[in-house]
C-alpha cells in the first residue's frame, strides 16, 4: 500500500512523457502534435514510444511549419480539443510567435471573451550544451511579457510530471519552458498528484541571510550554491519561481522580508529582461525590507558561443552566484554587465 | 450553371443591397467619428460572402480578415451588434473590445477579422482538424485576400490542410489590389488557382461579380470536403469599388479601371437578370433598399444607445474568469 | 532610561507597554544618597495594565528626584537625576564638557564598532562661498584628491592664499563620506527613534544593526484619556486591545487535538523523582511545545504592521494570566523556545507569582511575538482566542481532560488537549496554521519527552 | 495545629478571595475555590512548609475534598 508521498525516480524526460501519457489516457480531446514528435520518439526523446501507443491521429509528426502547427493548435483549441503542441526549441518559436501572440494570447480579449484558447505549448530551452547561438537562447522571460499567456518553467523532476495536469486543464493557453539540461537529469517524483497550483513559487531551500530567486535550470546551479555558501555560514534561501507569468509576488516578498537581501538568477540576458521584473516589483514593494540592493546573475550580452569554456563563463554559474553573494552581504551594488 | 429559383435570388439580391448599404451607412458614421480605427469596406464583393455563407451551416465555422462586415452580416451576426462593435460600445458582438477588424460571435461560429495579413489560417485548419478528430462533417471556411497568398502562413497552411485532408474550404476574394500593390506586382504566378493547386487540392477560379456563380461553386466544393475528401480552394475574381480603408488615397489605381468594374457591379448584375426574366419589377431595387436602410437606421440607433464599458472592468477578458470572478 | 548629561545621568519616564504615552509614579524604592546597583528596582510605575517595577541598569547613587509619588508625567520626562558610580565612568565626569570623545557605552547595547565620529558639517559646495574653488596645485595634492574620491570643488584650502594641504583633503574626504544606511535601516532608525549620527560615519548600516541598538518599543502609542480606577483602567484597556483586534484583524480559527498519554505518563515519572518545589505543571510543556513551534514556523511569530507581516528574531511569548480578581496580564518570556520545561516551569511560576502580586517588572512587558492563553485545569475543552495586535497569530490550549480515543482499533481512555490557534488572515493563511498544529503536536511527541527523563 | 486548619490556611493564602471558613469540606475543594494546577501546586507548597510533608502526585486522588485532605495529613504527620 504506497503512501500518498511516495516517491520514485525518473529523469526528467520519462517525468514528461508520463505526463503526456497519462493526460492522453483520461482525455481523449487531448493530442499531442510537433515536429519528429512520432515516428522519431521526440528530438529530445521525450515522446519516445508514444505513437505505438495512441496512433498517427494523436501523435501527429507536423511538416517544418512552426506558425501553421501552432496556428492549428490554436484553431483546435478553439473547436473543442486540448491540443500538446511541441515546438523543438524556443528558438524556432520565433516563426510562431505572431500566431502565439497575435492570436492565442488575444483572441479571448479581442472577442470580448468569448473564444477561449485551451492550448499548452512545450518548449525546450536553455543553453549550456555547445549548439551555439541559435541553438541555445533562453527567451522564457520574453514571453513572460505577453497579457493572455501563462508560463511556466519546471525546475525539478516533480514539476516535470504534475505541472502539464493543470497546464492542459487551464482555459488559456501556457507554455512550459523545458530545460533541455533537465532532461537528462533524475529526480524524485510523487506518485500522486501534490496538486501544488500552477502559478505559485515554492521554496526550495530555507535560509535567513539572502533570497536567490531562479527558476528552471538554474535553479539545480542556485541550491548548489547555497551550499557552498552555507560552508561560508551564510544561509540562503532559494526561491523556485515555477511561475514567470503570473509571477508569485507574495512569496517572493514574504522571503525578503525575512532575510533582507535578494539576488535574482535567470538565464536570459539582463537588459530589459525578467530579472529587471523581479528586481523592480522587489523594489516596489519591500524597498524597505533592503539592506543591499537587488543583484542580477544573467547571462553575459553576447548570442551564446560555440567554445565550451566560454558558454561556461557566459552562463550563470555557482561561482559567479557566491562572489555576488559575497558582495550583496557587504551591501555592494553589483551592477557589472557580466556579473 | 443552374439559375437559381425567384425566391433564393430575391433573399440574395436583398442580402447584397443590405451589405451595400450598411458598408456605406459605415463610411458616413466614419466621417461624423462615430466610428474610429481602421474600416475596410467590403463594397463590390458583396456577392461572395453573400454566396458562400448562405450554404453554410449554423454550426460550420468561419474565419475571416479585417474586410469582414459582408462575412459576419451573412453569417448571421446582427447588424446592431456589428454596429455596436464598431462604436466600442458594449453591446458590441466582440463587448466593444474588438472594433471593425475584431468581430467575433461564438454562438454563430464566426471566429473574427485577423488584421495580421493570413493571420487566420492556421486558425481554420486547427479549427477544421478538431472537426476532423471528432469526427464531424463540419467545414471550416476561411475567407482571406490574394494579398495573404504572399505569406509564408499561406503556404504552410495550405500544405497542412491538404497533408491531413482537412474539411477546410479557401475562400481567396482576389480582389487584384494588396492594398497599394497590384497583383502582377507581387505574384510571380497570378494565376492563383493553379498556385493552389500545386498542394494537392482541387482550386479552380469563379466569377466573384456573379452570386449565382459563387453559389454553384461553393455547392460543389462543400460538398466534396464533407464527402472527406479534404480542402478546396476557390479563387474568387472580385473587385472593391471604395479604397482599401478610409486613410486610402487610392493612387495606386485609375479610375477608369474602377468604372470598368463597376459595370460588373454584382447587385446589378443579379437585379438585370431577375428584371430580364419578369422576377422582378424594374424599380424593385429602390424599394429594397428602403427597406434595408430603415433596418440599418435601427441599428445605428441600437449602437448608439449602448453604453460604453466601465473602466473598472479594463482588465477583464485577458484570462477566463476564476470561480470567483464568474460568482461575483 | 538614562541619557547622559553633563551634571549627571537623567533617569526618565520609561514608556512600558507599546500603548502606553504617560506613567504615574506610584512609589519611589529610594531617596537621594542611595546606593543603587545594576538591576535593583528603583520605582513603581503605574500603567493602564498594573504597577510594574522599574530598574537601574547601572551602578550610581541616587542625585535627586524631580518627580513626586502619585505624579503622572508623559514617558521620557526626567524623573531623577543619577550619579553614574563606575571607575571606568569616573574618568569621564571630568572630561564629560568634551563628549565626543567620550567612549560611547551608552544605554542601548550599541553593537562592537567604533566610537562613532560626529560628521563634521560638510563646507557648502556653493562656488560664491567666499574663496574662490580651492586651486588644488601639487601634483601630490591632485593624487591624493583622485585617491579618496573627493570633489576638488569641495576642498576649502586652509592656507596662504587658499593654498590646499593634506588636512584640508582628508577632512573634505571624510565629510563626503556618509555612512551607507540601507532603506530597511533607514524606516527602523524612524520607527525607533535613534539618531543616524550614532553610527560609525563609514561603516554600512543594516536593519540588524539598528535593532540591535533599539530597547525602547518601535510603536508609536495613542493617547490616554483621564484617569478611570485601576481596575476599570485595566478593564478599558483589556477592551481597546480586543476590540481593535476584532475590527482589524480577520480571525480564522483552526483546532487541533493532541494526545498527550506519553508525556503525562513521562511527566508523573520525573515529578516522582522530583521535590515538590521543582515539581512540574503541563502548562509549562505546553508553553515549551508553543514557543518552539513558533520558531519551527516563523510565519505565525512576529507583527501585522502598516500593512505588511514583520518576522520576528526571536521567540517572545506573551503568557495569558487571569487575575483571580478578574481581567488578566499578558508578561512575556523571552527566548521562550530554548527554554526547558524545567525552566519554563520555574519562570511560569515566577510571573504567576508576580503577577498575582501586581509587580511585574518592566523585562516581563516586552512585546510579545506570539501569545499563548491557557485556560489552566478549570476552563473549557477548548478555546478560540482572539489575536493580541499586532501579532499574527495566538494559540489556545482547552483543559488537558480524559477523552476516548481509538488506539489500534481498540477504545481507550488517553489525556488529551485541545489546541487551536487563531490567525491574522491578512499575514498567514490555513496552511501556516495548520503546519503550525503539527509541529505543537510533534513538539509534545517528541523533544519534550527526552527533555524531561 | 491540626491537619484542617493547616489545610485552610494554605487555600486562603493561595486564594485570598475565597472564604474558606464557608467551603463545603466534602466537595472537590480545587474546582470549589476555583484552583487550577498552579494554585493547587501552591497550596501543596504551602502545606509542606508547614508540616515538612509533601504530597507526590499518586496520591492526588486522596485528597479532593477537605474532609479527606485533612484525614491523609493527620495520618502522615503521625507517621512521622
Amino acid at each position: 500500500m504506497s503512501t500518498d508521498n511516495e516517491t520514485v525516480q525518473m529523469t526528467g524526460r520519462e517525468a514528461m512523457r508520463e505526463a503526456m501519457r497519462q493526460a492522453m489516457l483520461s482525455d481523449d480531446r487531448v493530442f499531442l502534435m510537433g515536429e519528429d514528435v512520432g515516428a522519431y520518439g521526440g528530438c529530445f526523446a521525450v515522446s519516445a514510444g508514444m505513437l505505438d501507443e495512441f496512433g498517427p491521429s494523436r501523435v501527429r509528426d507536423t511538416p517544418l511549419s512552426e506558425s501553421a502547427f501552432v496556428g492549428a493548435g490554436i484553431g483546435a483549441a478553439m473547436g473543442g480539443m486540448r491540443p500538446i503542441v511541441e515546438i523543438m526549441t524556443v528558438n524556432f518559436s520565433l516563426l510562431a510567435l505572431d500566431q502565439i501572440m497575435n492570436n492565442a494570447a488575444t483572441l479571448r480579449h479581442m472577442s470580448g471573451g468569448q473564444v477561449g484558447v485551451p492550448l499548452v505549448i512545450r518548449m525546450t530551452t536553455g543553453g549550456g550544451r555547445q549548439l551555439a547561438a541559435q541553438h541555445s537562447h533562453s527567451l522564457d522571460g520574453w514571453y513572460g511579457h505577453i497579457p493572455g499567456l501563462k508560463i511556466v518553467a519546471p525546475g525539478t523532476i516533480d514539476d516535470f510530471r504534475w505541472m502539464l495536469g493543470p497546464a492542459l486543464a487551464d482555459p488559456d493557453p501556457v507554455i512550459i519552458f523545458e530545460n533541455g539540461g533537465l532532461y537528462g537529469a533524475t529526480g524524485e517524483v510523487s506518485q500522486t498528484d501534490p496538486g501544488f497550483p500552477l502559478n505559485r513559487a515554492s521554496v526550495r531551500r530555507a535560509g535567513r541571510d539572502l533570497s536567490l530567486i531562479t527558476f528552471g535550470g538554474t535553479l539545480p546551479t542556485c541550491l548548489e550554491a547555497a551550499d557552498q555558501l552555507a560552508t561560508h555560514g551564510v544561509e540562503a534561501e532559494v526561491i523556485d519561481l515555477r511561475s514567470l507569468r503570473p509571477i508569485d509576488d507574495e512569496t517572493i516578498i514574504d522571503s525578503i522580508s525575512r532575510t533582507h537581501r535578494a539576488i535574482v538568477v535567470d538565464e536570459g540576458w539582463k537588459s530589459v529582461g525578467l530579472s529587471g521584473e523581479i528586481a523592480a516589483r522587489i523594489m516596489e514593494q519591500a524597498f524597505y525590507e533592503l539592506d543591499a540592493p537587488v543583484a542580477r546573475v544573467c547571462t553575459a550580452e553576447i548570442p551564446l558561443p560555440y567554445p565550451h569554456h566560454l558558454e561556461l563563463a557566459a552562463m550563470p554559474s555557482v561561482e559567479r552566484i557566491v562572489d555576488t553573494a559575497a558582495r550583496v552581504m557587504q551591501g555592494e551594488a553589483v551592477a557589472a554587465a557580466v556579473a | 450553371m443552374s439559375t437559381l429559383d425567384a425566391d433564393t435570388r430575391s433573399a440574395m439580391l436583398h442580402d447584397m443591397v443590405f451589405v451595400r448599404r450598411f458598408e456605406e451607412r459605415c463610411a458616413q458614421l466614419y466621417q461624423q467619428t462615430k466610428i474610429r480605427g481602421f474600416l475596410h469596406l467590403y463594397v463590390g464583393e458583396e456577392a461572395i460572402a453573400t454566396g458562400v455563407c448562405r450554404l453554410l451551416r449554423p454550426d460550420d465555422a468561419v474565419v475571416a480578415t479585417y474586410r469582414e462586415h459582408g462575412h459576419a452580416l451573412m453569417k448571421g451576426v446582427s447588424p446592431e451588434s456589428v454596429m455596436a462593435e464598431m462604436f466600442g460600445r458594449i453591446d458590441g458582438c466582440s463587448g466593444g473590445r474588438g472594433g471593425s477588424m475584431h468581430l467575433f460571435d461564438a454562438e454563430h461560429r464566426f471566429y473574427g477579422g485577423n488584421a495580421i495579413v493570413a493571420g487566420g489560417l492556421p486558425i481554420a485548419v486547427g479549427l477544421a482538424l478538431a472537426e476532423k478528430l471528432a469526427g464531424s462533417d463540419r467545414v471550416t471556411t476561411c475567407f482571406f485576400g490574394e494579398g495573404a497568398m504572399a505569406e509564408g502562413e499561406f503556404h504552410e497552411s495550405m500544405n497542412l490542410a491538404a497533408l491531413w485532408d482537412l474539411p477546410v474550404l479557401f475562400c481567396c476574394e482576389n480582389n487584384r489590389y494588396a492594398m497599394g500593390t497590384a497583383l502582377a506586382r507581387s505574384e510571380a504566378q497570378t494565376d492563383l488557382a493553379l498556385r493552389a493547386s500545386g498542394y494537392g487540392m482541387p482550386a479552380w477560379s469563379v466569377d466573384g461579380m456573379d452570386v449565382e456563380a459563387v453559389v454553384d461553386s461553393t455547392e460543389r466544393a462543400l460538398t466534396s470536403i464533407r464527402a472527406g475528401a479534404g480542402p478546396v480552394f476557390l479563387e474568387f475574381q472580385t473587385y472593391r469599388f471604395r479604397a482599401h480603408s478610409m486613410y486610402d488615397p487610392e493612387l495606386y489605381r485609375d479610375k477608369g479601371e474602377v468604372a470598368e468594374w463597376r459595370e460588373h457591379d454584382p447587385i446589378h448584375a443579379l437585379f438585370d437578370r431577375m428584371v430580364a426574366d419578369g422576377q422582378i419589377e424594374p424599380d424593385g431595387l429602390s424599394a429594397i433598399e428602403a427597406e434595408v436602410d430603415a433596418e440599418i437606421e435601427r441599428a445605428v440607433d441600437f449602437a448608439d444607445a449602448s453604453p460604453i464599458e466601465d473602466v473598472a472592468t479594463l482588465e477583464r477578458h485577458v484570462y477566463a474568469p476564476t470561480l470567483e470572478e464568474v460568482a461575483r | 532610561m538614562t541619557t547622559k548629561t553633563d551634571v549627571g545621568t537623567m533617569f526618565t519616564m520609561p514608556s512600558l507597554g507599546a500603548d502606553m504615552t504617560e506613567g504615574r509614579i506610584t512609589e519611589w524604592l529610594v531617596q537621594p544618597g542611595d546606593h543603587v546597583e545594576r538591576g535593583q528596582i528603583v520605582v513603581i510605575v503605574e500603567t493602564d495594565k498594573s504597577d510594574i517595577e522599574v530598574e537601574v541598569f547601572e551602578p550610581a547613587d541616587v542625585a535627586e528626584l524631580l518627580v513626586a509619588a502619585g505624579d503622572l508625567v508623559p514617558v521620557g520626562t526626567p524623573i531623577a537625576v543619577f550619579e553614574p558610580v563606575d571607575p571606568r565612568r569616573a574618568t569621564t565626569k571630568h572630561t564629560a564638557a568634551s563628549r565626543d570623545e567620550a567612549p560611547d557605552t551608552a544605554d542601548a547595547p550599541s553593537p562592537a564598532r567604533t566610537p562613532s565620529l560626529a560628521p563634521a558639517p560638510t563646507p557648502s559646495p556653493s562656488p560664491h562661498a567666499g574663496a574662490a574653488a580651492a586651486h588644488v596645485t601639487s601634483p601630490m595634492i591632485r593624487h591624493l584628491v583622485d585617491e579618496l574620491h573627493v570633489d576638488p570643488r569641495r576642498v576649502q584650502g586652509s592656507g596662504p592664499g587658499g593654498r590646499v594641504h593634506r588636512a584640508d583633503v582628508e577632512a573634505a574626504a571624510a565629510a563626503s563620506r556618509r555612512p551607507k544606511v540601507s532603506p530597511r535601516a533607514r524606516r527602523l532608525m524612524s520607527e525607533c527613534g535613534i539618531d543616524p549620527a550614532v553610527f560609525d560615519a563609514t561603516s554600512y548600516v543594516t536593519g540588524d544593526d539598528v535593532l540591535a541598538r533599539a530597547s525602547g518599543p518601535r510603536r508609536p502609542a495613542p493617547a490616554v484619556c483621564e484617569q478611570p480606577s485601576k481596575a476599570d483602567r485595566m478593564r478599558t484597556h483589556i477592551a481597546e486591545l480586543m476590540t481593535r483586534s476584532w475590527a482589524e484583524i480577520p480571525h480564522f480559527h483552526l483546532a487541533k487535538r493532541i494526545d498527550l498519554g506519553a508525556l503525562t505518563e513521562r511527566l508523573a515519572e520525573a515529578n516522582e523523582a522530583r521535590a515538590l518545589s521543582d515539581r512540574v505543571v503541563p502548562g509549562a510543556l505546553l508553553l515549551c511545545a508553543a514557543a518552539r513551534a513558533a520558531a519551527m514556523v516563523p510565519a505565525c511569530n512576529g507583527w501585522w504592521v502598516d500593512g505588511r507581516f514583520r518576522p520576528a528574531d526571536d521567540v517572545r511569548l506573551g503568557v495569558v494570566l487571569s487575575l483571580r480578581s478578574g481581567g488578566i496580564l499578558v508578561p512575556t518570556i523571552d527566548r521562550a523556545d530554548e527554554q526547558t520545561p524545567f525552566d519554563m516551569m520555574k519562570r511560569l511560576s515566577e510571573l504567576v507569582q508576580r503577577a498575582r502580586q501586581g509587580r511585574l517588572r518592566a523585562s516581563d512587558m516586552g512585546e510579545a511575538t506570539i501569545t499563548v492563553t491557557n485556560l489552566g485545569d478549570l476552563g473549557a475543552d477548548s478555546v478560540a482566542g482572539v489575536i493580541h495586535p499586532p501579532q499574527v497569530a495566538l494559540v489556545g490550549f482547552g483543559a488537558v481532560h480524559d477523552e476516548v480515543s481509538i488506539i489500534d482499533a481498540m477504545p481507550a481512555i488517553r489525556p488529551v488537549v485541545h489546541a487551536s490557534l487563531a490567525g491574522d488572515h491578512r499575514a498567514i493563511d490555513g496552511l501556516t496554521g495548520s503546519r503550525y498544529l503539527t509541529q505543537l503536536q510533534s513538539q509534545l511527541a517528541g523533544p519534550l519527552l527526552e527533555e524531561l527523563s | 495545629m491540626n491537619a484542617r486548619q493547616i489545610i485552610l490556611d494554605a487555600i486562603e493564602r493561595i486564594a485570598p478571595d475565597v472564604d474558606v471558613a464557608v467551603l463545603p469540606p466534602d466537595v472537590d475543594f480545587r474546582e470549589e475555590a476555583e484552583l487550577d494546577s498552579m494554585d493547587f501546586l501552591g497550596v501543596l507548597t504551602a502545606v509542606h512548609e508547614a508540616t515538612g510533608i509533601e504530597v507526590p502526585e499518586t496520591d492526588y486522588a486522596q485528597i479532593i475534598s477537605i474532609d479527606r485532605f485533612t484525614d491523609y495529613l493527620s495520618n502522615r504527620m503521625q507517621s512521622v
